[in-house]
């Protein structure tokens, strides 16, 4: 970075104060009720483990997938070489305005074994999503897909393009310009998508319990193991909680060094 | 190979429209002022920006004709751009901004490394690892010009590359350049707006204003009849444009009496040398003497630049030694006197 | 009470359908104002009754859940059923594979969907499958038997275990079998006062003729 | 823009495909199910009308509050100025990861009338969130607040800060660097931030039904009114759904000459 | 007011410590190499990078001596500041790009856009509406100017102001510096590494090289005792490094013959016009002849430089007229021969 870090205005400190109580207050209120002493107990029950081993791998794979999927598209958005990226933009949002519960009975009116899609994978090749893992998997997609694109298409509308026309008369082709030049300079975009991303995807239950079911070890992944224990008791549910809180924050913290690291990025 | 380009394109309120002729292994400058079009013709012989009518080609290639269908990206023109505003990649190291065109091609990150390195030693550079953020101006200006020759182009397009280097850089630069210059097939165009780069480096000039090319060819041919008057500020001589009587020159309230008698319009130019400062009005052989203000005293390294004002707006060289001996200060009156037989007159 | 002084009800989301109009006929035999109705899921309910929710009236689907809310000390008098569900089998239309009773449940290769075992839908269906020594394994422990309903309609499952209520509401969409009444368990849903006196009179209205007729016209039964 | 438009690399199309189609036919197959004859009686149910309204209200109220309170607090965690930032940022994302309904547990627990700090607010303001709008504002600003300040702060991190110490050299105080110079600068960033708060609160069922209960016109919000009417006909659910999808399409459509405009930003 | 800074910072492997001054309206040109960290030295002064140690005052006011608590922050130092890569604001107009600066100081929008509005005009830039991305390089580099004048520092920093800008609009642009300068009370720096405009705008030089002050002084100082090659190079003069012993200078394999002799190491300067060139060897006074062969041949305006090598590297300077007498080419070989009286010896 050239330059001095430029103070953030004092009001700023409001603004933090009043997050910081909105969220953290609550999350305090939880912390309270939580039966803490037997907290461990809980976690080492084997079906906790369970689900939060599922719901990592879930999340992760969903992540993955929107990367994947969410990457190409938000390039494709950005690049305005089409009058359909409008179309396809909305369409890409309206996951994100449905109830999850209604994108659940979507997702099984599609992909469900009579579903319009769900019917082929069923009988052409003995796929079927509902009740499995990989239904886990494309549920919290579908929810976290949007977060990513958004973000991802963002990153892309602001960034400079004087270095893509650079290395395009040094004869980089498309893909190589957006792999060598674009996506680096894009990578806080890119990083916060996926982290939003992930965090939908580790959060998501509506979806995920109306397409997926509810399943120990195939599809029950922390959120819907915290509902259903909401049902007999609510100490048990806001341990497991808390337990997602803290695979959330030391995934954070460990990604911290790497993914926000000390300085801005600078030309 | 040869490029013969003729542009046709809007940017903003300025309308393009030039012809760019530039031979196998011949190195052209396009110079004229600023905001002349200069840097947006480079870029729509690139590829960068697409041509509305006329065409480009190299050789036997056509790159653009206006239609999509004969449009070719920039990425497979084959051409070194040294950009204005350098863009380097931020994200990449020096080395890595340097090895960016030969990978394009295909050649093996090992050599292309290798290769580069050779090109930042060539241009002086010793930082490699660093990102493009810890380079100063010059630096910067270099790692550019290297990134742009180490990609073997078949036409080098070079848009001020001197203006941030210093000079004894600039002496480098220069013999680096003529080096590789020697021994390439392409043409070279290059932006300067400084006529020592131009003189220097170029074959011949183009000058752009306004879109559209004025004039070409060599600094002498421009010194010797400047089209406009931006020619001849480029080429430090004086351009009047007035009425030819007989052997009198009538310039806005000021006449000139020349040697060869022309009648109708006319464009005269004069060297600054050529024009003689006396304290009072001469009394000798020279009947072109006018009584002017000093605007301006610019010192060059053993020369001054005397700016006059008064009926004919003129430009003087002196020596140092006779600024001291006319006292001369800006505000002070002078007389300043003209040979005839150093007046080139010419038709407009 | 609610701000503007009219009753606020919690309904177990099952209830939703009856309990609308409960509410409008409420306020035109008492002239009282029309109570707000709050459905969500029984346990949610008990959360925010037991997080200081000013209820008036709580109506469960599941006595467990009224045991919670009586032992926080919120309950005014007595909780009384009001109503009771029957649980059903439920196909999709036309019973493609024949199914008849419960032991049909257990045919291999058939795709039973059933409430969770902590959700009182489930708890019941287990309880009923127990006394006929039925061993049926669910495919996935539903949330709701809303879902359980939805999931067989979509042909995700091939029968599942419901109340009658749900089986009535979804309509042509799905068969329903009714369960041999030697297995059958009822689901007996209570309400109670949770706060003053209107509280109190809408529980009783509960127990009205009215309040019956509109209850069994919704496919449940009444005590 | 300077420069061409760099065409996206063809193989991003596939991703459109994929994109399209695993979000594109659950919608197509919820549409096949929505009964269309009926569903101009549905929207002018008036308790539909009410529920559309108060969604647009109270999304657009947590929308504002997300900014109000997101920007500041994106401002301050890029700026990098305490070592605290890493707390707040992790804190801040938590709410993302847990289960709506448990977010709104624990806004029970902080805000409802016996909450830590609710019981405060009742005593001394007379306030009580649960139950009323101002609930369902808080919960939806609750679960929206995170998505907009990753989005914003991912921006201010990509964002070049050498204009900004022209602007210091040229005596503006940091507020105005930040309102002049850095926001202009980063809008698409701003942009998606806001529609993802904006999404996310209009979608938002969990954490607003255990905070706001479901009461109607008050805080029957669509994604409550979805859940309600899917109780008893799923039909009248997916006519809500759509009705939702509508709005939030329109919504975009309306924007989306404004924020999308059809160049990319350039420098 | 009088700018006094000692400036010790580090940038990235570079470590700078400079001791920079400038009185009250004295104009300052900042010359040396690229990379030799004269932006870095106007940033610290801007207040854009802290001090490591030293410290930094204008007047009265102590700027920054390297401890956060006297730390200025560069929006309460009042200096206007054109940057070497222009940074515009390119979400604003190019008017409110120039109104930035008043704005600032609370001056009401319409006389803020009003005083912009001139001060565009008087750099030549019509484009008023205009995002910055639509100018071209020249362009932006005087809407930088006007933008930091228009913001009426007490000290300006101007780094590079010219190196974009063309010859017509360059004479305009040192016009509306000077004039602005003539009653401007504040000291200015300006970083060039073009002498000319250093020559044109400066009273003084100072050079800095790899983050020291290597001299300063006017430009004919500099050229009568070049204290470094580079300052050698910029003056456009010979310079070399000897040891003597009685009249007789040894450089590396040369010997020079000087007029007064001095025991010890020298450094001798030449002027390139002091150099005579000959196809054969001269049988004359000159004792000082050498064999050389020439690299390269510059043309200027009306001279040409010459660039020879061979036992003693050496610069001549010639009419165009020898050139073609000669027939001198690259690689030639001739006889250049030296006067003992043009000699400058001094002391290293
Ligand atoms: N993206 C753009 N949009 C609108 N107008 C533009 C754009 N780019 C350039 N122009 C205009 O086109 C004209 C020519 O610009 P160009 O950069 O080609 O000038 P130039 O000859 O390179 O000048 P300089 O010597 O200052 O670099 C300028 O007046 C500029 O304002
Ligand atoms: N942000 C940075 N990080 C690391 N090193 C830097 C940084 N900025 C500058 N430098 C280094 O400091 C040195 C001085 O840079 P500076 O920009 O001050 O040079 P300069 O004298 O202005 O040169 P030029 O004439 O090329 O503009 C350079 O070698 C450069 O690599
Ligand atoms: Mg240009
Ligand atoms: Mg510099």
């Amino acid at each position: 970075m050239t330059g001095h870090p430029h103070p953030p205005p004092r009001a700023s400190l409001i603004a933090v104060i009043v997050a910081c109580g909105l969220i953290g207050l609550p999350l305090l209120g939880l912390a309270l009720r939580a039966p803490w002493p037997t907290i461990l107990d809980q976690i080492s029950r084997p079906e906790v483990l369970s689900a939060l081993w599922l719901s990592i791998e879930c999340s992760l794979a969903a992540t993955a997938l929107s990367f994947a999927i969410g990457l190409p598209l938000a390039v494709w958005m950005a690049s305005e070489t089409s009058r359909w990226n409008n179309v396809v933009r909305a369409l890409v949002l309206l996951p994100m305005v449905l109830p999850p519960v209604v994108g659940g009975l979507a997702l099984l009116l599609a992909f469900g074994r009579n579903g319009v899609f769900g019917q082929y994978l069923d009988a052409w090749f003995g796929i079927a999503l509902p009740f499995s893992t990989a239904g886990v998997i494309v549920a919290e997609t579908w929810v976290a897909l949007p977060f990513f694109v958004l973000t991802a298409e963002s990153g892309l509308r602001a960034s400079d393009t004087r270095a893509a026309d650079a290395a395009a008369t040094l004869g980089a082709k498309p893909w190589r310009i957006l792999t060598t030049i674009t996506l680096p300079m894009i990578a806080p975009s890119l990083q916060a998508a996926s982290i939003l991303a992930w965090a939908r995807a580790l959060g998501e239950f509506g979806a995920t319990i109306t397409f997926a079911g509810n399943l120990e070890s195939t599809t029950r992944t922390m959120p819907l193991a915290v509902y259903t224990a909401l049902e007999t008791s609510p100490e048990a549910a806001i341990t497991l909680s808390f337990v997602l809180i803290a695979i959330a924050a030391a995934v954070l913290f460990v990604l911290r060094k790497r993914w926000f690291p000390t300085g801005r990025t600078a030309r | 190979m040869k490029l013969d380009a003729s542009i046709g394109l809007r940017r903003g309120a300025l309308r393009i429209d030039a012809h760019l002729l530039a031979g196998a292994g011949e190195t052209v400058a396009l110079v004229g002022p600023n905001g002349a079009g200069k840097t947006s013709c480079l870029h729509a012989l690139a590829g960068l920006v697409r041509l509305e009518h006329g065409n480009v080609r190299l050789g036997m290639r056509l790159f653009d004709d206006g239609s999509a269908a004969n449009f070719i990206p920039p990425e497979e023109r084959r051409l070194g751009v040294v950009f204005q505003d350098h863009r380097l990649f931020p994200a990449m190291s020096v080395l890595d901004n340097v090895a960016y065109g030969p990978r394009s091609r295909g050649i093996d990150k090992r050599i292309a490394r290798a290769t580069a390195q050779e090109w930042l030693e060539r241009v002086g550079i010793t930082k490699r690892d660093e990102k493009p953020v810890a380079l100063s101006g010059g630096e910067a200006a270099r790692v550019a010009l290297a990134r742009a020759l180490a990609y073997e182009p078949d036409m080098l397009l070079l848009d001020e590359p001197l203006a941030a280097v210093d000079a004894s850089a600039r002496v480098t630069l220069e013999s680096v350049l003529r080096s590789h210059l020697a021994n390439f097939e392409g043409p070279r165009l290059l932006v300067a707006h400084d006529i020592g780069d131009a003189i220097a480096l170029a074959d011949r000039l183009i000058v752009l204003e306004a879109g559209c090319v004025i004039q070409s060819g060599t600094a002498d041919e421009l010194a010797r009849r400047p089209l406009s008057n931006y020619v001849a500020d480029l080429a430090g001589v004086n351009r009047f444009v007035g009425h030819c009587q007989g052997s009198i020159v009538t310039i806005g309230n000021a006449e000139l009496t020349v040697v060869s008698p022309i009648d109708g319009d006319v464009v005269v130019t004069l060297h600054p040398r050529a024009v003689s400062l006396f304290p009072e009005r001469p009394t000798g052989s020279p009947r072109n003497v006018f009584e002017l203000r000093v605007l301006h005293i610019e010192s060059l390294h053993d020369r001054h630049r005397v700016q006059l004002t008064g009926s004919l707006p003129l430009v003087a060289e002196v020596t140092t030694a006779s600024v001291e001996a006319l006292r001369l200060h800006e505000g002070r009156t002078i007389f300043a006197a003209i040979k005839a037989t150093e007046l080139v007159v010419s038709p407009h | 009470s609610h701000d503007d002084g009219s009753l606020l009800i919690f309904a177990a989301a099952s209830l939703q359908g009856p309990f609308r109009e409960l509410a409008e006929s409420f306020a035109k035999a008492t002239g009282a104002s029309t109570p707000k109705i709050h459905v969500a899921g029984t346990p949610q309910l008990v959360l925010q009754i037991r997080e200081g929710a000013s209820v008036d009236v709580f109506a469960s689907a599941d006595t467990v859940q009224m045991q919670r809310v009586v032992d926080f000390g919120r309950v005014h008098g007595d909780t009384i059923v009001f109503a009771k569900n029957k649980l059903v089998i439920v196909t999709r239309p036309g019973n493609p594979l024949g199914i008849r009773s419960l032991e049909d449940l257990s045919r291999d290769g058939l795709r039973v969907l059933l409430c969770g075992p902590d959700v009182p839908a489930g708890r019941y269906a287990r309880e009923a499958l127990a006394k006929a020594s039925i061993t049926v394994t669910s495919v996935s422990d539903e949330p709701s038997v809303r879902s359980v309903a939805h999931k067989v309609a979509l042909g995700e499952a091939d029968a599942g275990i419901v109340y009658a209520t749900d089986a009535k509401a979804l309509g042509k969409r799905i068969e329903h079998v009714a369960i041999d009444p030697r297995w059958d368990v009822t689901a007996t849903y209570v309400a109670a006062n949770t706060d003053g006196d209107l509280g109190a009179s809408f529980v009783r209205f509960l127990e009205s003729k009215d309040a019956e007729r509109i209850l069994m016209h919704h496919g449940f039964e009444t005590p």
